[in-house]
């Protein structure tokens, strides 16, 4: 059983996202370890690429922070080496970063590196099932999963082809749009669990969750798992603007983990819970 | 959806489903002609754009360079450019899939300004994304798009440039496939827009072949236009591309040098086919302008237009397979080509267009007796610009300026 | 040389003897084609000026007024808009009869840039004169006169605006008769000017009213344009003249009011047909603005094109006749029709232009089933003047410029 | 004989030019009246029109001048009656003027005023030979002269209409271009003069004579008379820019007339005179 696939064993994971490097290598290195004081179950952890044509405005100022402060593919893995964490570590990063890495041409250079640092797996949110093969046969070759993104608009003959490809959770998106903190969270999110319910892996839920109700609503709904990140993020935002020290932003995010973990483990807990395979 | 190893789908997944729906529409009504969709285009770029436009000897260049020197007059199409056959052909097939709902990114604002045109033409709604730093430089683009009733949405993170403006389009398609089409400006992008823009561009060469062939009475030795994206290039290019005999010249942008200063991750130029290196943006593989970790660089160039860390994968391909010839032309080269032009022909090129003038002036002996050039767009949008410019610099035949001293700018 | 009481040559006695020479070359060239002369001229405006512009039928306008309304697009012609036609045939023509100098006159710009271009692609000096405070208003314009080669030389004396442009100008040929030609932009001035610059615009009838023949079917009911000194007016309804079913319309600047301020000498508008009497100005007896004594009014228009205390002797001539109904719209209504063509149609009509759309607006119903409209140039260059028009009115239609009101004006 | 025919009668006329109203009424007068003490034979008195496109730009501020200053035809014909000079007078002003005067719509009312007012002739520099008819028939009916211009350019039938229809004397232009003083004095003024010799008429030179000297050789060349406005109308404007008193004004036209006629009169004098005639 993969370090990943352990995280979602027993009840549901939390699974916050940071931008490696925001605002700089050191307050962020304290952040990702607050998150797992918090209960993080695995940790999605950003690595900003120039052109992040996925992201929201929120995780979009996060990465132009860490850009500005030097983050790179290389110091992102020291990065990954330097963090007290225990819990498995996600990449999330674009494809061109992963396709240039070292000799570059293709992603196994990366993803040899990522895995020696410590990586578990990746998202990669420009690379569709389609061209997704020579990562996929890079991860086979050194342990690690690959997430995909599942989107409201995915279906039939697509849906199949990222479920057989698929390893560690599926990221299940819960409304359409990228990302980004919303207070209202759609009804799609529950559509979507159903589509993919009967794939035998964890299913995340992410976009637009940002307060442990949510959490708690989207577990309640069937998910195994719910994916944070611009309600952290802001909260490090925040920080920037207001000028905090790194421990006080650190705590909040901590205190904001603590919040969703609860949401998370409460909607499994109280309510009935429409597991579609036993509906 | 290839060009040899180029091109390719890379976009989040919510996209996708949209893009196959596109590359459906794309098959059936462009290619296929269903419903008579190229029928109405053709009939709209005629009554509405100012199709054909002419292919002009120009006969002060011809004697300058003991050639036959012929302009293809893109300037000439409504609007200004060669943008609106795109824009025009987007807006229109967005109408045939029943999409009630435009969105686009710009930047030097031509794309958008063609764009709110063709959206306004056919009574679509319509948004465009565009930076807000951007939107001070370009005043009135900004103003003619509202003037054709499009929203002008500022977009205000990072620099407020092209690239922010990209994904805020991006996002907003995401978020809102299903009703509404994203109109990309040039033949970048994920499949089928590459294709599909050069589809709706290729009426530059199908009129250009013709018309050499009346004027000159055979085909020309070589054919030249300006290469950022490359919608215009792969438009004049298109019908060529089987004729072995014509030499296709892709003229770059080379800015201000080659060199590149990968610790500020900014190249002065915006010369990809000639110095880029192959990688993703913006949904498909292709040559761009990075940084060893694969960070995209900032291009610059005095022409706007041109200033773009990209390229079309399609003539990506031409080019590594040796059919198109990638060169480039100086900041200086494009405003003293500008100026002769101006002053030789009595037609004020745009900026982008002007590089390749500057190219044939440079190497005229080695493009052979028949030349066609394509002027993709007029210059009266760059006059500001030509005005600083040519204050800075010590460009050759430049008008002086007098005239302007007392007040400077317009 | 007469248009019914109309037309004449009251010029001084040093330029009569260029004026018959000019005579005899109009007869010879233009009315005989000597030398293929017409059919150069025409290859020329086909090859350099994008002749034919199209006609366009506008869907979204024939739906607002249950009509076929029909655009003839002279915006697309190089330069923006129909002054080409006559600046190229007068240095075409200048050139036959051996002259190597060209002089004009220009208020707003228009002509001048016409002159400077046509100038330019027939390798022909040109000394372009125009008021200080002229130059100063119209800053793109005068750049992109240098730019084609052009000398602008400021006229400082009095106001500095077009009245003492056309007397420098005036001037200036009295004294290099022998070896220049005078470029004058409009149907006005001494015969044969009149009538030589009418048949080089004639163009624009031939073709539309062909094209509406081909388009709708049969001849336009109704026939608008704009007037004010009469060239594109004239263009247009010369092959229609004698089409008695065809109702035409010239539509003049309203300005601000048709009333006049005998006082100050000030016509707070240009409608010289609808308000103007009998005189003598610029060489040709016609109908101008002027006060009882026959001092001439300072006329007023949004539409700098427009802004003319007189009108071409042969178009007053047609109105005596009720052949040609004359009509006026105000700033206002040129303005609101200026934003109704831009978001309907995405065309940016001159303020001249806009002029006709406004009074197509108020009286379609008198209009017949099948409208012609010229839109006789493009608006890009009125975009400043619609920007601060229209911030101060309440123009029905306008689109709000909430993006600019950080900074304000381009 | 008319007053006109007399003056030119014995010995090459002075015939100074200034527009009536420049720069107020009041001068104006003073100036006009100066010119006659400088030595003056016959007067072009301007009636300033607001376009005045044969003017160099000398004339056309002296007439923007007179125009602010409120002159009208009404007030120009008050103007020649309020003159205190006994010198013929000619009025030089633009067709339209002429044209709408009174009931508008012909010459009639204008010359019948004029006349009345004390003014001999007109010069129209905007009203060719071809368009002169009904003038000449005003003129005719109240007994005024109609001078033209000849310009080098006049050649052949021309000519001969011109100088069939002139009375007065014949304005010979001595060189291309508009009205200004000039310090060339063009050798086509003798040219010109040999072409209209053969008419039994004054002939006046005019166009670009600024000093006695110039005057001396036109006369020399075979003038019956000088035409001067520019070097005047300079006098004028100079005043108006120094602010100088009318008087001051007045008394330095004075002295500039003075010059132009000695000018004129060694001419006739001292050397031999190539009149035509006798050639």
């Amino acid at each position: 059983m993969s370090r990943i696939a352990e995280a979602f064993a027993d009840g549901p994971a939390f699974v916050p996202y940071l931008a490696a490097g925001d605002p700089d290598y050191e307050s962020s290195l304290a952040y990702v370890e607050a998150l797992e004081r918090g209960g993080a179950d695995v940790i999605e952890l950003g690595l900003p690429f120039s052109e992040p044509i996925a992201e929201g405005p929120t995780i979009q100022s996060a990465i132009v922070r860490a850009l500005e402060a030097g983050m790179t593919p290389t110091r992102y893995f020291e990065f990954v080496e330097d963090l007290a964490v225990d819990v498995p570590l996600v990449c999330m990063t674009y494809y061109n970063l992963i396709y240039q890495f070292g000799e570059g041409g293709g992603p196994d250079d990366f993803v040899r590196r990522a895995a020696e640092a410590g990586i578990d797996g990746f998202v990669v949110p420009d690379l569709p099932a389609e061209e997704a093969e020579p990562l996929r046969e890079a991860c086979d070759e050194h342990g690690c999963e690959l997430v995909f993104i599942v989107a409201p608009t995915t279906r039939g003959e697509r849906l199949e082809r990222i479920m057989s490809q698929v390893s560690g959770y599926v990221y299940v998106q819960a409304r359409l749009g990228t990302t980004g903190a919303r207070t209202d969270l759609s009804d799609r999110a529950a559509e979507s669990l159903e589509r993919v319910a009967e794939w035998d892996v964890p299913k995340a839920v992410g976009f637009g969750i940002s307060t442990g109700e949510h959490a708690q609503r989207v577990v309640e709904a069937g998910a195994d798992g719910v994916i944070v990140g611009s309600a952290l993020v802001d909260i490090v935002a925040q920080g920037v603007e207001r000028g905090d020290p790194a421990v006080t932003v650190a705590s909040r995010l901590e205190g904001k983990a603590r919040e969703l973990k609860a949401g998370a483990l409460r909607g499994a807990s109280g309510n009935e819970r429409p597991h579609p395979e036993r509906t | 959806g290839k060009f040899d190893e180029y091109g390719g789908q890379y976009v989040p997944e919510a996209l996708m489903p949209a893009i196959e729906e596109l590359e459906d529409a794309y098959e059936r009504y462009v290619l296929d002609n269903e419903d008579g969709f190229m029928d109405e285009f053709r009939q709209r770029l005629a009554d509405f754009g100012g199709r054909p436009t002419p292919l002009q000897r120009a006969d002060r260049l011809s004697e300058r360079y003991d050639a036959e020197v012929y302009l293809k007059r893109e300037d000439l199409l409504h609007g200004g450019a060669h943008k609106l056959n795109n824009a025009l052909g987007q807006v229109l097939l967005a109408k045939y899939m029943g999409k009630d709902r435009i969105i686009a990114e710009t930047g030097a604002g031509q794309h958008g300004t063609a764009t709110a045109m063709a959206c306004a033409h056919l009574g679509m709604p319509c948004e465009v994304y565009m930076g807000r730093r951007d939107i001070n430089r370009q005043r009135p683009n900004v103003f003619r798009m509202r003037l054709n009733g499009a929203e002008v949405t500022p977009v205000t993170v990072g620099r407020g440039t092209l690239k922010e403006a990209i994904s805020e389009t991006m996002r907003d398609w995401a978020e809102n496939v299903e009703d509404t089409h994203y109109v990309i400006g040039s033949v970048v992008g994920p499949h089928p827009f590459p294709a599909m823009v050069r589809d709706f561009q290729r009426v530059i060469s199908e009129e250009a072949r013709e018309q050499t062939r009346e004027k000159a009475g055979r085909l020309p030795d070589s054919v030249l236009t300006c290469a950022g994206g490359g919608s215009n290039t792969m438009g004049l290019f298109a019908e060529f591309v089987d004729d072995e005999s014509v030499d296709l010249y892709a003229v770059e942008a080379g800015g201000s040098s080659l060199e590149v200063d990968e610790a500020e991750g900014v190249a002065p130029n915006s010369a990809t086919l000639s110095t880029g290196t192959e990688g993703i943006l913006h949904g498909s593989r292709t040559r761009i302008l990075q940084d060893g970790d694969g960070q995209i660089m900032e291009s610059h160039s005095v022409s706007a237009g041109l200033d773009y860390a990209g390229v079309g994968p399609e003539l990506a391909a031409l080019v590594d397979r040796d059919r198109v010839t990638a060169v480039n032309v100086g900041d200086d080269g494009a405003l003293a080509g500008f100026h002769r032009l101006s002053q030789l022909e009595g037609i004020i090129p745009a900026l982008e267009s002007a590089h390749a003038l500057g190219y044939v002036e440079d190497h005229h002996e080695e493009l052979g007796e028949v030349i066609l050039v394509n002027v993709s767009g007029r210059g009266d949008k760059d006059l500001e610009t030509v005005l600083e410019e040519t204050h800075d610099r010590d460009i050759e035949g430049a008008p002086d300026m007098d005239t302007f001293e007392s007040t400077g700018g317009f």
